[in-house]
């Protein structure tokens, strides 16, 4: 796992520890290449591709931070179960080569990309200046610590997930359920 | 819920009981045969493609009546024949079997009735030009004697 | 049986013809009548009517021609008495300048009766009613006979070629056809 | 009644099965209107294979003819032959001798398993599974072994002649088919334990593609297509014809209507040709195989004729008419799959394609049959 | 950590190997079964038993022209086969084959094979989307639903096993089944294994491998009697080659599961030299039976596929949830 | 700090959320269909989720809780992408169009 404790000396590029950081940095550039796709491509299709990408890389990230778990959760169920439904969907509801070019403002462009820059930008620079403490770890945020908790302390979270899934399926069935004629 | 197990169940069963017959013939020895290493002797009544049949003398049995070529459904056989001075019979000159058309439906043979045609036990005939299956039924016969 | 009340259903239609001798036939005697009468119904045209014919010696039993007008009703007749279509064919008879359409019924029945029913219509104009509102099966095989004959069957709700090519605008079972 | 298919709406898509596509077993096409996996419409387009036999029937003498026959349906010929052999007897009076009738009887029920044991391959093969296909054609080979060693080919006999047949069988061949009987017997257990009872098989086919009566008998359905459906009807039995008046045997019949009843009445089917064969073969009388007195030239006097027989594939007709020249003046090849293929178009309609394409291989399709 | 991150790029390249070579050679296993079953010879020409057969295949798929249809996304058209491939070579990674070798040992292993499989069906999806085929289509909104529908009672009978085992840690698990074949998960009343019901499990847990790995009697993905080829109708050339491998390579992987969460991983039958032999012995037995049960079966439908995971093996994967969890509480 | 060693440092992470959020808004504003947006929203929510998982590695006494926090997440955005993808579905069938601005007329 990842040492907590910071490395005096920069690394070499060839050592272990200096690819480990080249293979973080591989991450980096799936989730954002993967998020780039995701919101620009013209393809619906190709955005899903683009999202699991950066899902992928997103998964990478967790793993670096300590966390396999979240990372396997996160394949699991963002590529195999939410990207799976969104091409389901747009399968069964987008037609090919639906395109309708110029029917929204020119400035939408411009302007989202403003606002996207702004926001981004600005949580950046809070990051960067904002000093943040350090505090000592009272566990190690194992797999079985996450059981534990989930099941003691924030029962309510895991009650909610269970709810608000269980909800979401029946939501689901019933908005989507068309009734087949003959 | 009784009959929702039972279906399972036999279900089950039936998949095991199939899965043992295949078993089964898995031990069994191949029963095909490697074709262009192996082959198969063709049955005595095989009707191939015709060939002619000769005399003791080596001349073919043909008398160049033409009803091989009447009953011929196709039209694929061209035979000629000249009468030399002297001799009751005719002689055969050029019989062409155009195998291209044939369909081996042995008319042929049937309506001969000079013993002069058979059937050829020849099954892997293939080629890439049309030409090959224009049979010289009298070069096969020389060729076949030599 | 199903042949008398068949063959009593078909002279209701065809009263007209009723009178007439070769109508009604005595079977037995038809086997030794049978070329003296072909040779006769070559020289002057058959009358609509209906025939029993021999079993044994056609395969059928009953022979009803009826004019194109009458061909609903008739079919009508063999689709009560619970008849299957079996096939539709022409015949081209050159010489009288006349196209057959021949309809075979027969029944899934132990009880058994093959009908033919035929009209006759002009070469020129071929033009018989469609009984695919009778038999549905009955689409594919007039289908079949306007590609060989160019009989058009009025009413037919697809009459394109099936057999031939899509664009097929000859009809090589007739007689003046030369591949 | 199959209708042309319209234009395409939002909602559905037009999917073309075949003419070059695995389920078809040949060119066969079938153009689907599907919404998803259900079919809206179909239109089945045939004759791409169209050889025009009823033409080449005007134009060839009746001997000549004979051997289009067998080439009409590759995988039953001798059944084909069977009904035009009769036909010009029957129109020129030629006389059959009994053992020649008995042999015929013989072959054509061993032509009969042949065919529907590769129909059964072909069919599980349909459904998936390839195994059974190749212990069928095992079975089919030892078929046609038997066959080819009397007629001298292995599908397109041409082996019956106006009068009688082209060779006599020996002993060998009857050997051959005492053994074969309970050898088939034996694989068609062997066919029950692996297919038949197969649970995933059975839920596939049963209520897939329900044909009443009364559809079978709109479209002159026949064979399995009818019986399958309760109807009681095969040519052998209700037209007897040939020696099979002599045989005691039975006619599968069930009354579901699904591909499983028309699967169960082939299977069964083949059992009582099994009971054929070994009954032709206890009662094969001596004697000649052609009759004695046979006209040179065949000219059947002039009228019309028609001789129904019941083929691997169904009730098979042809009509004659005669001008009483040496070449017919029309033939009409009446062929069963025609007929049951009709059904396809209106009874597909609404299913999935999965069961749609179960359905046609339920139906025994032979291209070329249908084509002519 | 870097150790172990070096390990998993040295494993990967192994694992590469290994599938491409048990694809490759699969597929000759297969042939070769599938002929003893319909009794003929099989690919015998090439070496000996037809053993050159699988390279030659590999070299003339290489030789091939990839075709891409007119109007397809070529991206995801060529990206597809290398996404059907992926899932199974992350997966070796973490799967021990014997107590030292394995790649890198993750202690929620489990679910990283899962995660990894489950991205599988992606691949269907892009495949029959790209190609621009109305079957492909079909048989890629066929493949997902199926994947999705077996993924649930699959992802639930394991964890009657984890909950037995008491750890998503393949080792782990393998470990508490080592002693002799009466712990074998699949064996119940001995061991850690109280449960009387995990042979149902094993079956619902091989059923639902089947299905997920698109194999017959559940190939509705290719069913080529209806879809032609499925997904892959219009790939050739090593796109098709690629496909291919995933399919093996996901039966290994799926055969490896079933080996270690109920046939006790490595562990010998009779405590006999436990060893990377009896893992490869289990797993190309349960392969040969996925080629059996393949050359035996015929397809189901579609509706039957879904039915069967829907109305029977989700419940009764549920019960046995509930019944295991119960058990583990009592004794 | 090398560039090698980023994976150590809470910022690479922080940063690297606020893009993948930057990300999810220029894709909501731009996309027209709902298909892209809900796209869009997974990067949102994915942006979030990173955040809450670089603070539980580097800052949080309890590394329990954003990875909980996280799952929740997760499971949000599992059922917000079933409820959504089910209603262009239902949209789909009612308007045959998947674009937000040909379903103006949709009124509560």
């Amino acid at each position: 796992m990842i040492s907590s404790t910071p490395i005096a000396a920069p690394p070499a590029l060839f050592s272990a520890d200096g690819l480990v950081g080249v293979i973080f940095l591989v991450m980096i550039a799936v989730t954002i290449i993967g998020g780039f796709i995701a919101c620009n491509s013209e393809r619906l299709v190709r955005a899903v591709a683009g999202l699991i990408v950066c899902f992928v890389g997103v998964a990478g990230l967790y793993y670096f931070l300590n966390s396999p778990f979240v990372a396997m959760m996160q394949v699991l169920i963002y590529v195999g179960a939410v990207a799976v439904t969104i091409s389901f969907a747009i399968m069964l509801a987008a037609p090919e080569e639906q395109k309708k070019i110029g029917v929204s403002s020119p400035l939408i462009g411009p302007f989202g990309f403003g606002t996207a820059a702004l926001i981004a930008g600005g949580f950046s620079v809070l990051a960067v200046r904002t000093e943040w403490p350090a505090i000592a770890k009272i566990n190690d945020g194992s797999i079985k610590k996450i059981g534990i908790q989930l099941l003691t302390d924030y029962s309510m979270v895991f009650e909610l997930i269970s709810i608000v899934l269980l909800i979401a399926i029946i939501g689901a069935l019933v908005i989507a359920r068309v009734e087949r004629k003959n | 819920m009784v009959t929702y197990f039972k279906d399972i169940y036999s279900g089950l069963v039936s998949l095991f009981i199939g899965m043992e017959v295949t078993f089964k013939e898995f031990f069994k020895p191949t029963v095909t045969v490697q074709y262009p290493y192996e082959t198969l002797t063709m049955t005595e009544k095989y009707r191939g493609h015709v060939e002619l049949i000769e005399s003791d003398e080596g001349k073919p049995n043909c008398v160049v009546c033409g009803l091989c070529q009447r009953a011929c459904p196709s039209a694929c056989i061209t035979l000629a024949g000249v009468k030399p001075e002297g001799e009751k019979k005719k002689v055969l000159t050029k019989y062409i079997l155009d195998f291209t058309r044939c369909s081996l439906c042995g008319s042929c043979v049937e309506s001969c009735n000079f013993n002069a045609l058979e059937f050829s036990k020849e099954y892997n005939l293939a080629s890439t030009r049309r030409e090959d299956f224009i049979f010289d039924l009298l070069q096969r016969l020389e060729a076949r004697n030599k | 049986m199903i042949i008398e009340k068949t063959k009593l259903a078909f002279q209701k239609l065809l009263p007209a013809t009723e009178p007439e001798p070769p109508a009604v036939e005595d079977p037995g005697e038809e086997v030794e009548e049978e070329k003296g009468k072909k040779a006769k119904v070559k020289k002057e045209p058959r009358q609509n009517g209906v025939i029993e014919c021999d079993y044994a010696v056609h395969g059928y039993h009953l022979d009803a021609q009826v004019a194109p007008e009458q061909l609903i009703e008739a079919v009508t007749i063999v689709d009560e008495a619970e008849f299957f279509i079996e096939s539709i064919t022409g015949v081209d008879w050159i010489k009288e300048g006349q196209i057959e359409v021949v309809y075979d019924f027969s029944r899934y029945d132990f009880d058994t009766c093959r009908v033919v029913i035929r009209t006759r219509v002009n070469r020129d104009n071929p033009v018989v009613p469609t009984i695919t509102t009778i038999y549905a099966g009955a689409n594919w095989h007039e289908r079949e006979t306007h590609d060989f004959f160019g009989i058009k069957f009025d009413g037919h709700p697809h009459l394109i070629p099936l057999l031939l090519p899509e664009d097929a605008d000859f009809h090589p079972l007739l007689k003046d056809f030369k591949a | 009644m199959s209708s042309p298919i319209q234009l395409q709406t939002d909602e559905t898509f037009v999917l073309n099965v075949g003419p070059q596509h695995p389920a078809t077993h040949g060119v066969l096409r079938v153009k689907m209107e599907m919404n998803g996996e259900y079919i809206v419409n179909a239109e089945t387009v045939i004759g791409y294979i169209h050889r025009m036999h009823e033409k080449m029937g005007e134009n060839k003498t009746y001997p000549q003819y004979l051997m289009n026959l067998s080439r009409m349906d590759y995988l039953g010929a001798l059944g084909y032959s069977h009904g035009h052999v009769l036909v010009v007897e029957k129109a020129a009076g030629i006389e059959v001798p009994e053992r020649a009738e008995y042999i015929r009887a013989i072959m054509v029920e061993l032509n009969r398993i042949a065919s529907h044991l590769f129909w059964f391959g072909a069919f599980v093969m349909d459904l998936g599974g390839f195994s059974p296909l190749m212990y069928a054609l095992q079975d089919r080979e030892y078929i046609l072994d038997m066959l080819e060693a009397v007629t001298g080919s292995r599908l397109t006999y041409c082996y019956f002649r106006f009068g009688g047949l082209y060779n006599d069988i020996d002993d060998d061949f009857i050997d051959a088919a005492r053994r074969f009987i309970p050898r088939m017997r034996k694989s068609l257990i062997k066919y029950d334990k692996l297919v038949t009872g197969n649970i995933i098989f059975r839920k596939r086919l049963e209520g897939n593609a329900l044909l009443s009566k009364e559809t079978c008998r709109k479209y002159g359905a026949s064979s399995a297509v009818a019986r399958g459906s309760g109807i009681n009807f095969d040519v052998r039995k209700n037209e007897p014809y040939s020696v099979y008046p002599d045989f005691d045997f039975d006619v599968p019949v069930y009354h579901e209507g699904d591909s499983l009843a028309r699967y169960m009445v082939r299977m069964k089917e083949m059992e009582q040709s099994l009971r054929i064969i070994e009954q032709g073969l206890d009662k094969l009388p001596d004697g000649p195989i052609m009759p004695k007195k046979k006209p040179k030239l065949i000219k059947p006097p002039a009228g019309d004729y028609y001789q129904a027989v019941e083929t691997a594939r169904g009730s098979f007709g042809v009509r004659l008419v005669s001008d009483g020249t040496k070449t017919p003046y029309r033939l009409k090849l009446r062929s069963p799959t025609y007929s049951n293929m009709h059904l396809f178009d209106e009874s597909c309609r609404g299913m999935m394609i999965m069961d749609a394409l179960a359905f046609m291989g339920s139906l025994d399709l032979v291209i070329p049959e249908i084509d002519r | 950590m870097s150790l172990t991150l070096l390990n998993v790029i040295f494993a990967v390249v192994v694992a590469i190997a290994f599938a491409a070579a048990n694809a490759a050679y699969l597929v000759w296993a297969e042939r070769r079964g599938a002929a003893r079953i319909q009794r003929r010879p099989g690919p015998n020409i090439n070496g000996p038993f037809g053993l050159l057969q699988p390279p030659l295949d590999g070299i003339k798929l290489m030789a091939k022209q990839l075709i891409i249809p007119g109007g397809a996304d070529k991206v995801l058209f060529i990206g597809a086969p290398v996404l059907a491939m992926y899932p199974a070579i992350m997966s070796f990674v973490t799967i021990p084959f014997s107590d030292s070798i394995v790649a890198h040992n993750i202690n929620v292993g489990i679910l990283m094979i899962f995660a990894f499989a489950s991205t599988g069906s992606m691949s269907l999806i892009f495949a029959g989307w790209s190609s621009r085929n109305k079957y492909s289509m079909m048989s890629a909104v066929r493949a997902v639903s199926q994947s999705v529908a077996y993924e649930i009672p699959m992802l639930i009978t394991t964890i009657t096993v984890v909950m037995i085992a008491g750890s998503m840690d393949l080792m782990e698990i393998v470990h508490q089944q080592s002693s002799s074949i009466l712990h074998w998960n699949i064996f119940p009343l001995l061991g850690k294994s109280h449960n009387i019901l995990m042979p149902a499990s094993f079956l619902i847990f091989f059923i639902c491998t089947l299905a997920e790995t698109n194999r017959a009697p559940f190939d509705l993905g290719e069913a080529e009697s209806e879809l032609v080829a499925g997904f892959h109708t219009e790939y050739g050339s090593m796109g098709f080659g690629l496909f291919f491998m995933g399919e093996y390579a996901n039966i290994v992987i799926g055969s490896c599961m079933t080996t270690i969460l109920f046939l006790g991983g490595w562990s010998c039958p009779f405590g006999l030299f436990p060893g990377v032999w009896w893992f490869l012995l289990k797993l190309y037995l349960l392969i040969a039976t996925f080629i059996w049960i393949r050359w035996t079966f015929p397809r189901t439908t579609i509706y039957g596929l879904l039915n069967l995971s829907w109305k029977i093996l989700i419940p009764l994967s549920l019960v046995n949830l509930l019944l295991t969890a119960g058990l583990i509480k009592v004794f | 700090m090398s560039v090698l060693t980023l994976y150590n440092s809470l910022n690479t992470f922080l940063i690297l959320g606020a893009l993948l959020f930057g990300m999810g808004v220029y894709g909501i504003v731009t996309r027209k269909t709902f298909i892209g947006m809900l796209i869009a929203a997974e990067l949102l929510l994915a942006g979030a989720s990173v955040n809450f998982m670089a603070f539980n590695r580097f800052t949080a006494p309890d590394p329990v809780v954003g990875q909980i926090f996280t799952l929740f997440i997760m499971a949000i955005a599992a059922a917000e992408a079933a409820i959504g993808l089910s209603i262009v579905i239902a949209v789909y069938h009612h308007y045959k169009s998947i674009d937000a601005e040909d379903t103006v007329q949709l009124k509560g």
